[in-house]
């Protein structure tokens, strides 16, 4: 049961993903990037931890893609003023992205130590929101406050860049 | 209730997420959208996001899944500054095709 | 003791020249005074030291100090006063001192007045370094030494350019000969790991192998160059000549008399160790004769008074080399100091004419000068009767010997010999004859200024002569006192094995005096029958042209030696470092163009950085994780 | 007294001089000159007297880097010269006006403490930073106080700054592969490596490229003249009195011993690029018009004769090699203050301009001419000891060497009479020229003083550096 829900999530997965970059209407690209996101947050909480799966949909689902699809009509882009690569670059790129999947594969595959198969649980609980509130609040709790910062830095940064100069709207 | 590695495993894991990875990495060649290729970047980040946490579960530890929660953290600051990057280029440009920006030129 | 009396000898010339060239202006005529006491200070000390070594038959010897420290061996700061060096610092500081006191005069309103004496004195404190030195680096601290005083000495009237030439000149040729003596010592010191005399006569008396005879045969012949270079042998003998640039009394003392004769001290020092190497004295001995014959044919039609006298020297050391050449080192000895007499005798002489005639050189502008300058012309004739090697002046004897040693040795070189001695009869004649016979040949206001110099400049005039006389008292035939005093310095005493004195040494004798006969004969007819005249430059034609540009010997010198360094200067400056330094060049340009070639490559395509990046990421982590 | 108490007394002169205003600054860089030669002094009779200097502590853990000072006699008479001939060379321009008088004197204070450095260090680090620290301020008093436009001798000082430095790098991969052997810099590890054949030959040439341009051999010289040139006279005094000997020295402390079996496998071939440099550089000195060049050529043919003797890796060539050094870094010094005096007084350094000299300035004659002959090694001055131990260091190898070095002393008279002639001889010049004043003659004096006397007694010197080329030669053997 939990392993078919598994492909079927992997399948949708790959596949929104796969769509997200092959889609020509940028529109479309964002809208299977939340499907993408979706069944992320799905593996998370087939994973067992529904706090993350809790969190990726509302950070991404919610405020990232909000804000691509804010920009994307911003800057009212559509299929077409986007020029396609040319042929050649885009077989390079096919080879590039067999050769990294292949790699990368071969690295994992070679590297069987850094799993075991044999696998047991010691059962206790480790991924409850209240654990992970208290890991979090506990060890990481500067981490936690730099994040705080570094996303009031972002935002500040965010509004200074995307600020419309002032000399420029003199000129 | 029962851990999930124990029915599928964790290497299928380690399988989804080089794949996902790798159609990150395909997209960002692919591509001359920058927003697509933002989006590609998310992707990736996802990607690693979701071993992290298979191995906190396979591990039992919640270390992992803190660590993700603090990459959400950084990639919301990175689409946030780098999207108001795009904003600022495309304004000044009037493309986001980034085989126009070649202003790094020497 | 010793060691003060090594001490007084050095320091009280060193003293004066110290005092003189500092001081010199402030002392005014005192300096010559100063100067002329120090040698004569020395000189007392050399014949008190003299008298010593004679009774007691043991050197006085001192190290002052170690100078230099090698890995096999020490040189000290050692001084040696043994027979050798006694005799030459005898004449050197005898004839200094008259030399200094002679100068006095002579050098009376130059302007540098106080400095001239301040350099001789410095080279009197040389000469006696090198002839005193117990080794031979200390040597050749005073061969230098004599060699520096001598370009500042030839050079004294540096205003004159061409006489900075010529003391430049001398210095360089003599820096020639310089290497060779360095060479020579690297070999000694190498084979017997010391430069001390004493210590290399001792390793040579236990007696050598075959090797290291052929090691010493080329120590020997690098020390000869060294000996040529100072003594004016063919083929580094071109400076000499032009040395008679500086003032007279320089010639007199420093030309002729004294630092010439340094090569033969140098070789007489060293007997122990040329007389190992036979093929070596052959070529000292040909190089002698050679160049006797050689400097005497140009001495036989120059005009100018130094020059001839100068050729003469230059000949009449090609002689004592001869001697050298043949192991008979004390005859080399007696004709050195036979000569210092006479030949400084003449240059004062002529130093005394040139003085009276206001600066003229040129013997075509003299002329009867016998009745303005008596004493000048009575010494100048006794020493040319000495060089010419007529009985019983000491010149005779001398050159009797030489002669008579090369007859024993080498019939062929005997030939050159006499030549050489019947052109320097005829030369010398004729300097005489064209000098002080006949009449007056310059301007009327020359003849007006002609007088006798003063007595300060013919007091040594008459010393000198008279030395010149009876200078052959000290190793007459049969009863050679020189032959017995020399005897703990010369190994092997080559010349006394043949010295049975018959018929032959008669015979050569006469020979002799009949050769120098006909110099003068042939003087006399040409200058004072005929009265001839050499004639003016440019009339001189054929061979007596060759002769006169003396054989052209410093044309060819320029042409192939001081010419191509020149030029291989120009080209080295122009085009060698040009080359290099485009070279150096060259690699920055690489450098450069390879920078611009990866310029194009940075040429803000991103999707081309993004491409590389990926492909730069799978080459990496096949190389860290697969490959490895 | 602690070694590190004269590097600090260099380091904090150069500050003091910093900040000591314009006014007082060259008062200040004297006085601290002056205190570390009566340092270096000190140090010298302790280490007489058989006390030990040698100074070490960690200064960084990993890589394994020690502040480490060997002060041996060796290191002791480089110093010795180092500091003599900076009271000297801050000496030779008092009085004279120069621009930012505090940075530049404070730029001279360091970089003696840098040479200082060089010559003390004993850690192959702390040596390479030592190094490059001394070319930073040259390259900038070159560059700011030079002759002729800025654009151009820009140009000169800038190839000089390249071609130094990247000579020096090749010396830093060398110490980098010791250190990846050796686990260490320290120099006794470093000598004590044992290197296979091919190895040393690699560490020999890394070495030697970086100490062939900083002496320079030929043919590795061609900034040098141009450098000497456009320098002003007291960084050209510094380049070539004191930074040349830092490589010559580095040759026997450092590479030498470090490379021996390839030393004796390259040897014909480095001593007959040394010698080749003894005659090339003789003959260009020739035809040189300008009186900075053409000493700068004398110095090529000079140090090619060093850096032959130590070559040789003889105790006799490598004792002539330092104490030549030691003489040529006097003389050297001298005579580019000659051409300093001369241009002082006429505003040329074209040899054609000058002559006549001697009647108006004797004392200045004299001393010139005094150098003139130490530096073609008269008996009886400093330079004659040096040369006599190359050369007899050389014909212990082979004569032919000696004979060939030996043409030094030839065409050495050659050229150097030759310029003497031209600048000082002659027809009276119309042109006045004051004789030396009182701070010249403290120069000049000093300089002439101890040529003199170490010609005559070398004996401390050559005790103080024998034990240490005694120990070096043994390791090379």
């Amino acid at each position: 049961m939990i392993d078919i829900l598994f492909y079927i999530l992997s399948t949708i997965t790959l596949g929104s993903a796969a769509l997200t970059l092959l889609s020509k209407n940028p529109i479309h690209s964002a809208l299977w990037l939340v499907v993408s996101f979706f069944s992320l947050a799905g593996h998370y909480i087939l994973l067992n931890s529904q706090f993350l799966g809790m969190v990726h949909i509302m950070v991404y689902s919610g405020a990232i893609m909000i804000l691509m699809l804010f920009t994307i009509m911003l800057m009212n882009l559509n299929i077409s003023n986007e020029v396609q690569k040319p042929f050649v670059t885009k077989l390079v790129a096919t080879v590039a992205f067999c050769l990294m999947g292949l790699i990368i594969l071969s690295v994992v595959m070679r590297g069987t130590e850094i799993y075991e198969l044999q696998y047991t649980t010691h059962g206790k609980d480790f991924q409850s929101v209240q654990v992970l509130g208290q890991v979090l609040l506990n060890d990481y709790v500067l981490p936690f406050e730099m994040v705080a910062v570094l996303l009031l830095l972002a935002m500040i940064g965010a509004v200074l860049i995307s600020k419309k100069d002032k000399t420029e709207k003199t000129a | 209730m029962e851990n999930v590695i124990e029915i599928i495993g964790i290497e299928k894991y380690i399988y989804l997420s080089i794949i996902l990875f790798c159609i990150g990495v395909f997209g960002i060649l692919f591509r001359r959208n920058a927003i697509i290729m933002f989006m590609c970047i998310e992707i990736m980040l996802n990607s690693a996001n979701m071993l992290l946490v298979a191995f906190s579960t396979y591990h039992q530890d919640a270390q992992g899944q803190v660590f993700v929660f603090f990459t959400m953290a950084v990639a919301a600051a990175e689409v946030a500054v780098g999207l108001a990057i795009l904003v600022t280029i495309y304004r000044n440009i009037g493309s986001i095709d980034i085989d126009k920006l070649k202003n790094l030129k020497g | 003791m010793d060691t003060n009396v090594i001490l007084l000898l050095l320091l009280v010339p060193l003293l004066g020249a110290l005092l003189n060239i500092c001081f010199g202006k402030k002392l005014g005529n005192g300096s010559g005074i100063i100067a002329t006491l120090a040698v004569l200070v020395s000189f007392i000390v050399t014949v008190i030291a003299f008298f010593q070594v004679n009774t007691t038959k043991q050197p006085i010897q001192s190290d002052l100090f170690e100078w230099m420290a090698f890995a096999n061996f020490k040189v000290s700061f050692g001084f040696l006063l043994d027979q050798l060096s006694l005799l030459w610092l005898l004449f050197v500081t005898g004839i200094g001192t008259l030399i200094h006191w002679y100068s006095t005069s002579y050098m009376k309103g130059d302007e540098n007045y106080g400095k001239f004496f301040g350099y001789l004195n410095l080279f009197v404190f040389f000469m006696i370094v090198l002839v005193t030195g117990s080794n031979l680096l200390i040597t050749f601290i005073g061969w230098e030494g004599v060699g520096l005083c001598s370009y500042l000495l030839i050079g004294f009237w540096h205003k004159n350019q061409s006489y900075n030439d010529a003391a430049k000149k001398a210095f360089i040729v003599n820096r020639i000969g310089d290497l060779g003596f360095l060479v020579g010592v690297f070999i000694l010191a190498f084979l017997f790991q010391s430069v001390d005399y004493m210590t290399i006569k001792e390793s040579l008396m236990h007696g050598t192998n075959h090797q290291i005879n052929t090691w010493i045969g080329v120590a020997a012949l690098a020390l000869f160059i060294g000996a040529v270079g100072k003594s004016a042998q063919i083929p580094l003998y071109t400076w000499l000549p032009d040395a008679m640039a500086g003032p007279t009394p320089v010639s007199a003392l420093i030309h002729a008399a004294t630092m010439v004769t340094a090569g033969i001290f140098l070789i007489t020092r060293l007997n122990f160790v040329f007389d190992l190497a036979p093929q070596i004295q052959n070529i000292i001995a040909i190089v002698g004769a050679v160049t006797s014959l050689f400097a005497a044919s140009i001495g036989l039609v120059q005009n100018d008074i130094k020059k001839v006298l100068a050729y003469s020297t230059v000949s009449q050391l090609g002689l004592m080399f001869m001697a050298v050449g043949f192991g008979a080192y004390e005859i080399a000895v007696f004709h050195v100091i036979t000569h210092a007499f006479f030949k400084a005798c003449l240059f004062l002489g002529s130093g005394s004419v040139i003085h009276a005639m206001g600066g003229e050189q040129d013997m075509r502008k003299m002329g009867g000068l016998n009745k303005f300058m008596k004493a000048t012309y009575a010494t100048f004739l006794v020493a040319t009767l000495a060089i010419s090697g007529f009985p019983p002046f000491s010149g005779f004897f001398s050159k009797d010997e030489i002669l008579m040693t090369a007859f024993h040795n080498n019939p062929a070189l005997y030939i050159i010999g006499s030549l050489a001695s019947i052109m320097t009869a005829f030369y010398m004649f004729r300097l005489l004859f064209l000098t002080f016979f006949r009449n007056f040949r310059g301007t009327q206001e020359q003849k007006n200024h002609l007088h006798e110099s003063p007595a300060s400049m013919t007091i040594p005039l008459w010393i000198l002569g008279i030395l010149s006389v009876v200078g052959g008292v000290i190793s007459l035939p049969g009863n050679s006192w020189l032959n017995n005093y020399l005897q703990p310095i010369i190994l092997n005493n080559a010349a006394n094995n043949h010295h049975a004195f018959g018929t032959i040494e008669y015979v050569l004798m006469a020979v002799a005096v009949i050769g120098a006969l006909i110099g003068f004969g042939m003087a006399y007819s040409k200058y004072i029958k005929k009265g001839d005249i050499p004639q003016e430059d440019e009339q001189i034609t054929g061979f007596h042209k060759v002769l006169y540009n003396k054989y052209y010997v410093d044309e060819i010198y320029m042409k192939i030696i001081v010419k191509p360094i020149y030029a291989l200067g120009t080209f080295f400056r122009d085009v060698v470092e040009v080359a290099l330094s485009e070279t150096i060049f060259g690699l920055g340009k690489i450098v450069d163009g390879l920078s611009l070639q990866g310029k194009k490559a940075q040429n803000g395509n991103i999707g081309l950085y993004l491409f590389a990046f990926v492909f730069g990421v799978c080459i990496i982590l096949y190389y860290l994780f697969i490959a490895s | 007294m602690n070694i590190t108490i004269l590097l600090l007394t260099l380091l904090i002169g150069a500050l003091a001089t910093y900040f000591s205003g314009k006014k007082s600054a060259a008062k200040v860089a004297l006085s601290f000159a002056v205190i570390a030669f009566i340092e270096t002094f000190v140090l010298i009779c302790q280490h007489n007297s058989g006390f030990n200097a040698d100074y070490s502590v960690e200064w960084i853990a990993n890589p394994n880097i020690h502040i480490a000072l060997k002060a041996d006699g060796l290191a002791l008479a480089l110093v010795l010269l180092n500091t003599l001939l900076t009271p000297l060379i801050i000496l030779s321009a008092w009085g004279k006006h120069i621009e930012k008088t505090n940075i530049f004197y404070a730029l001279v204070m360091f970089m003696c403490f840098a040479m200082t450095g060089t010559f003390l260090a004993s850690d192959g680090f702390l040596y390479y930073v030592f190094w490059e620290l001394a070319l930073i301020p040259i390259y900038f008093i070159a560059l700011l106080w030079g002759n002729d436009t800025f654009e151009a001798r820009k140009k000169t000082v800038f190839k000089f700054f390249i071609y130094t430095f990247a000579g020096s790098l090749f010396m830093l991969v060398g110490f980098i592969y010791l250190y990846q052997k050796a686990g260490s810099f320290m120099l006794y590890d470093l000598y004590n490596l044992n290197l296979s054949s091919k190895e040393q030959y690699w560490i020999f040439l890394s070495f030697f490229i970086a100490y062939a341009i900083k002496i320079p051999i030929f043919p590795f010289h061609t900034w040098q003249a141009s450098t000497y040139e456009k320098a002003p006279t007291i960084g050209t005094m510094l380049l070539s009195g004191i930074m040349l000997k830092m490589g010559l020295y580095s040759i026997i402390r450092w590479q030498l011993p470090i490379a021996s079996d390839a030393a004796r496998e390259l040897m014909p071939t480095i001593l007959v690029l040394c010698i080749i440099g003894v005659i090339y550089g003789s003959i260009v000195a020739l035809k040189q018009v300008n009186i900075k060049r053409f000493f700068a050529y004398s110095s090529l043919a000079h140090v090619g004769l060093i850096a032959a003797g130590a070559y040789t890796l003889t105790t006799d060539g490598l004792r002539g090699a330092v104490l030549q050094m030691i003489a040529h870094g006097l003389v050297i010094v001298g005579l580019f203050f000659t051409a300093e005096i001369l241009y002082k007084r006429y505003n040329t350094r074209l040899i054609s301009e000058m002559g006549g000299i001697r009647q108006q300035a004797p004392k200045f004659a004299s001393a010139f001419m005094i150098l003139v002959f130490a530096s073609i090694g008269l008996p009886g001055t400093f330079s004659f000891i040096g040369e006599f131990n190359l050369l007899y260091g050389l014909s212990q190898v082979n004569l032919w060497y000696a004979l060939f070095g030996g043409t030094t002393i030839i065409l050495g008279a050659f050229y150097m009479l030759r310029m003497y002639q031209k600048t000082m001889l002659g027809e009276t010049n119309s042109k006045p020229f004051a004789d030396i004043d009182k701070t010249e003659g403290i120069v000049l004096g000093v300089i002439v003083i101890c040529v003199i006397f170490l010609g005559i007694y070398p004996k401390p010197l050559t005790e103080l550096i024998t034990p240490s080329l005694v120990e070096i030669v043994s390791y090379i053997k």
